[in-house]
């Protein structure tokens, strides 16, 4: 594509670079605010370096150090955002329906707190997933959009869990919402197989579905880095999504009850 | 399994009411009447409406559908009569399949009354076997009418319910529409492939899947009433 | 372009739309983070 | 042979029950003994309507703990609802059915075999024919929501406010119905805003302020406070 030296001859790579860049920033901030040495106060933001470092190494591999496709020539580079992003997207949305049930079965908050969570970067991602689908399908197919059961399903189960999101705005009663939003989350994902099943036989032209078998060498490596970035940074992504939803709930929370009064 | 008992008595109560107001039942049927109308209007040339006969009944149904299942949960909450029921008590599962089947019966009414219409504005040819007919449209408002119902009652006692039903709906019902379409497409323009039975075989599925899975989801809803 | 692939069966150009796929997914990650930075109250930011 | 529980009636210890950021209910505690009849006075938001939903199990409670009979509403709800009768302002009616159609359809779903037209005259609701419910006055409806919730053989009655709306007529009528579900060992917990009125049917009274329970006594010395009537 564009003639930069290979991963394997640079003595550091661009990943390593952005993460010791990234350090150093923190490093910096906190001698200048007066402390010490550097601290990371929430777990997540680990996952979140470590994510963003993988992420820009993934993203040089599939642009400059991966060879051209074999049938889908540059356009093959597409498939290092795609296919990870398709990967996560259902990973995420899994973690919704396990989520969802979990706080059906135990009615426990930080359950509730992680089906809205999954909910939003799964949307997110599945965003992702649809907008490099179209551009994947536009040079190869020559439509940016075609009616083929992957596509049909995943938009489906993005929208479902878009009207989940937009129920769980319409209410306002904390322990309704919760409870509600679980059984719309879980509804969307057992929608999910169906609908695949029932596009496949409406119509079909989409390729099989890609797992490290039938993808060259190669690219399985730079597949597995960018889908690794991925679910590094959805977890962090994930995690201060939240944070914030805990913080306003904590807000929204009744304050300690007092004790009782005797008459 | 007690509750199986009082399931009738739910679906007669239901199909009182619709019965007492007549005129949101005819207005339903006037309104996927108008429907049909405007599809025919939308068209390019009046030759392709034998075509797509079948997706515009089933887009009329879909349409009609949302209106009455956002009705039937009206109903309930205008006196928290839901709530009521819950604590008279009667089982939440009888509750959900009584107005499931309600529902899916004024769905299949409003099918009943439009498919003849249809026949007559968009001259479909007819190659199936009424049996047939019937049973996709049986199993397509059963379909629409199972997990409806447990949308409608998230979506009912929300702010906007009436915009949020479809948004939540739609997405579920995707088989339902593309099965019962195609269906009815192949009953009318012949059916060389015998594509017909993997439809209804689908739809069957779909059905089992959500009859049995609403009715768990459901009770869980309404036991968070308060 | 290679001009031995045309004819060949490769689908062949398309570098816009692997340069617009890269730049989204970073626009949409970038974004997202943005977002989550502005919701976040005050005191949750660390 | 039926055994009598030690600690029959209803007993409420520390009930507390909040809406979002706000606790409506604290630590609220209540005996009644079976066949006893509580009266809750006490200004409007006081939390008097969310103790009785929760005591009629519609409302889960946050804190303490509710038992009836010695069994525990909340965990045991699904058998005590048959003994439960509650009458709220949320009348559970169908609008659009008519009085007779509205008991016949509360009855059916609930498997009673109850002489309608009987009860319908007890309340003192005139024949209405078909007319739906939509249509009745606010007395009527009052009257019909009582002869609903008179479908029941309850064991714990919960009546929020049964006084409002009622004319003279109409409270004559509902007191000796109050008379007669007493008469058959029900427990009895009601609201109102009319000591007064509703004093001479109940044993005790008490009064709730901001969810607390800041008065007990006999329903004669019941605190009449200007504005609350």
């Amino acid at each position: 594509m564009i003639s930069l030296p290979h991963l394997a001859s640079l003595p550091v790579t661009p990943g390593q670079l952005t993460g010791l860049l990234a350090i150093l920033t923190i490093v910096l901030m906190n001698i200048s605010r007066g402390r010490a040495w550097y601290h990371l106060p929430s777990w997540e933001h680990a996952f979140g370096l470590v994510g963003l470092s993988l992420l820009v190494d993934g993203q040089y591999l599939g642009l400059i150090d991966a060879p051209r496709e074999a049938m889908m020539g540059e356009t093959g580079r597409i498939m290092y955002v795609h296919v990870p992003s398709a990967w996560l997207t259902m990973v995420v949305f899994l973690f919704t329906c396990i989520f969802a049930v979990g706080f059906l079965l135990t009615g426990k908050r930080v359950f509730d707190l992680l089906v809205e969570s999954t909910t939003e970067v799964g949307i997110i991602l599945s965003i992702l997933l649809q907008a490099t689908g179209m551009l994947f399908a536009k040079p190869t197919w020559g439509v940016y959009w075609d009616w083929d059961p992957r596509l049909v399903s995943t938009t489906v189960m993005m929208l479902s869990f878009m009207g989940v999101l937009s129920l769980r705005a319409a209410l306002d009663d904390a322990e309704r919402r919760a409870t509600w939003t679980s059984v719309g989350a879980i509804l969307a994902t057992t929608s999910m197989g169906v609908t695949y099943m029932s596009v496949r036989w409406w119509r079909s032209i989409h390729q099989m579905q890609s797992s490290p078998d039938t993808i060259a060498k190669p690219m399985v490596l730079i597949l597995r880095i960018n889908a690794f970035a991925f679910l590094f940074l959805s977890i962090w992504l994930i995690a201060r999504r939240w944070r914030i939803a805990d913080a306003q709930a904590r807000m929204d929370e009744a304050p300690p009850l007092p004790p009782e009064v005797t008459v | 399994m007690n509750w199986i008992l009082r399931v009738p008595a739910v679906v007669s109560k239901e199909l009182l009411i619709e019965w007492r107001e007549r005129s949101r039942v005819s207005s339903l049927l006037f309104y996927s009447f108008a429907l049909l109308l405007m599809v025919a209007f939308a068209m390019p040339d009046v030759r392709m409406l034998g075509d797509i006969a079948g997706g515009a009944l089933w887009l009329g149904l879909l349409l009609a559908s949302t209106r009455s299942l956002d009705q039937s949960f009206r109903v309930e909450l205008e006196n928290d009569s839901l709530e009521g029921m819950v604590l008279w008590p009667v089982d939440p599962l009888a509750v959900f399949y009584g107005k499931a089947l309600a529902n899916a019966f004024v769905l299949i009414l409003v099918a009943a009354v439009i498919t003849p219409l249809l026949g007559v504005l968009y001259h479909p040819s007819w190659h199936g076997q009424p049996w047939a007919l019937a049973a996709v449209i049986v199993l397509g408002c059963a379909g629409i009418a199972g997990p409806g119902t447990l949308v409608a009652s998230l979506t009912a006692q929300a702010r906007g319910s009436s915009a949020l039903l479809p948004v939540l709906l739609f997405p579920l019902v995707v088989p339902v529409v593309m099965a019962s379409a195609r269906t009815t497409i192949l009953l009318f323009q012949g059916d060389p492939m015998g594509q017909v039975d993997n439809w209804l075989v689908l739809l069957l599925i779909f059905n089992v899947v959500h009859w049995s899975l609403d009715g768990l989801l459901f009770a869980r809803v309404v036991e968070e009433a308060g | 372009m290679n001009p031995s692939d045309v004819g060949s069966g490769i689908v062949s150009g398309g570098e816009t739309y692997v340069w617009a796929s890269y730049a989204f997914s970073w626009f949409l990650i970038l974004g997202y983070t943005l977002s989550l930075w502005l919701r976040t109250p005050p005191g949750e930011k660390k | 042979m039926t055994v009598v529980p030690a600690n029959a009636g209803l007993s409420v210890r520390g009930l507390a029950r909040r809406f979002g950021p706000r606790w409506v209910l604290q630590r609220v505690s209540l005996e009644v003994p079976a066949g006893g009849a509580l009266m809750l006075v006490g200004p409007n938001g006081s939390g008097k309507t969310t103790l009785l939903r929760c005591l009629a199990t519609a409302l889960k409670s946050h804190d303490g703990v509710a038992t009836f009979d010695g069994r525990d509403l909340w965990t045991e709800r699904r058998e005590l609802r048959e003994s439960i009768a509650l009458l709220s302002h949320a009348t559970a009616l169908y609008d659009d059915l008519s009085a007779r159609e509205n008991m016949v359809v509360w009855a059916r779903m609930g498997g009673m075999n109850v002489d309608v037209d009987a009860l319908l005259a007890r309340v003192g609701l005139p024949d209405t024919g078909t007319r739906p419910a939509r249509a009745f006055s606010a007395g009527m409806r009052r009257r019909l929501a009582l002869a609903r919730a008179l479908l029941k053989s309850p064991r714990l009655v919960l009546f929020d406010e049964p006084f409002t709306a009622l004319d003279p007529v109409g409270r004559d009528m509902l007191g000796s119905v109050l008379r007669d579900i007493r008469a058959t060992g029900a427990t009895l917990v009601l609201s109102t805003h009319h000591p007064e009125i509703a004093g001479p049917y109940c044993d005790t009274a008490a009064r709730l302020e901001d969810g607390k329970i800041v008065w007990r006594g006999l329903p004669a010395d019941a605190p009449v406070v200007m504005g609350e009537t």
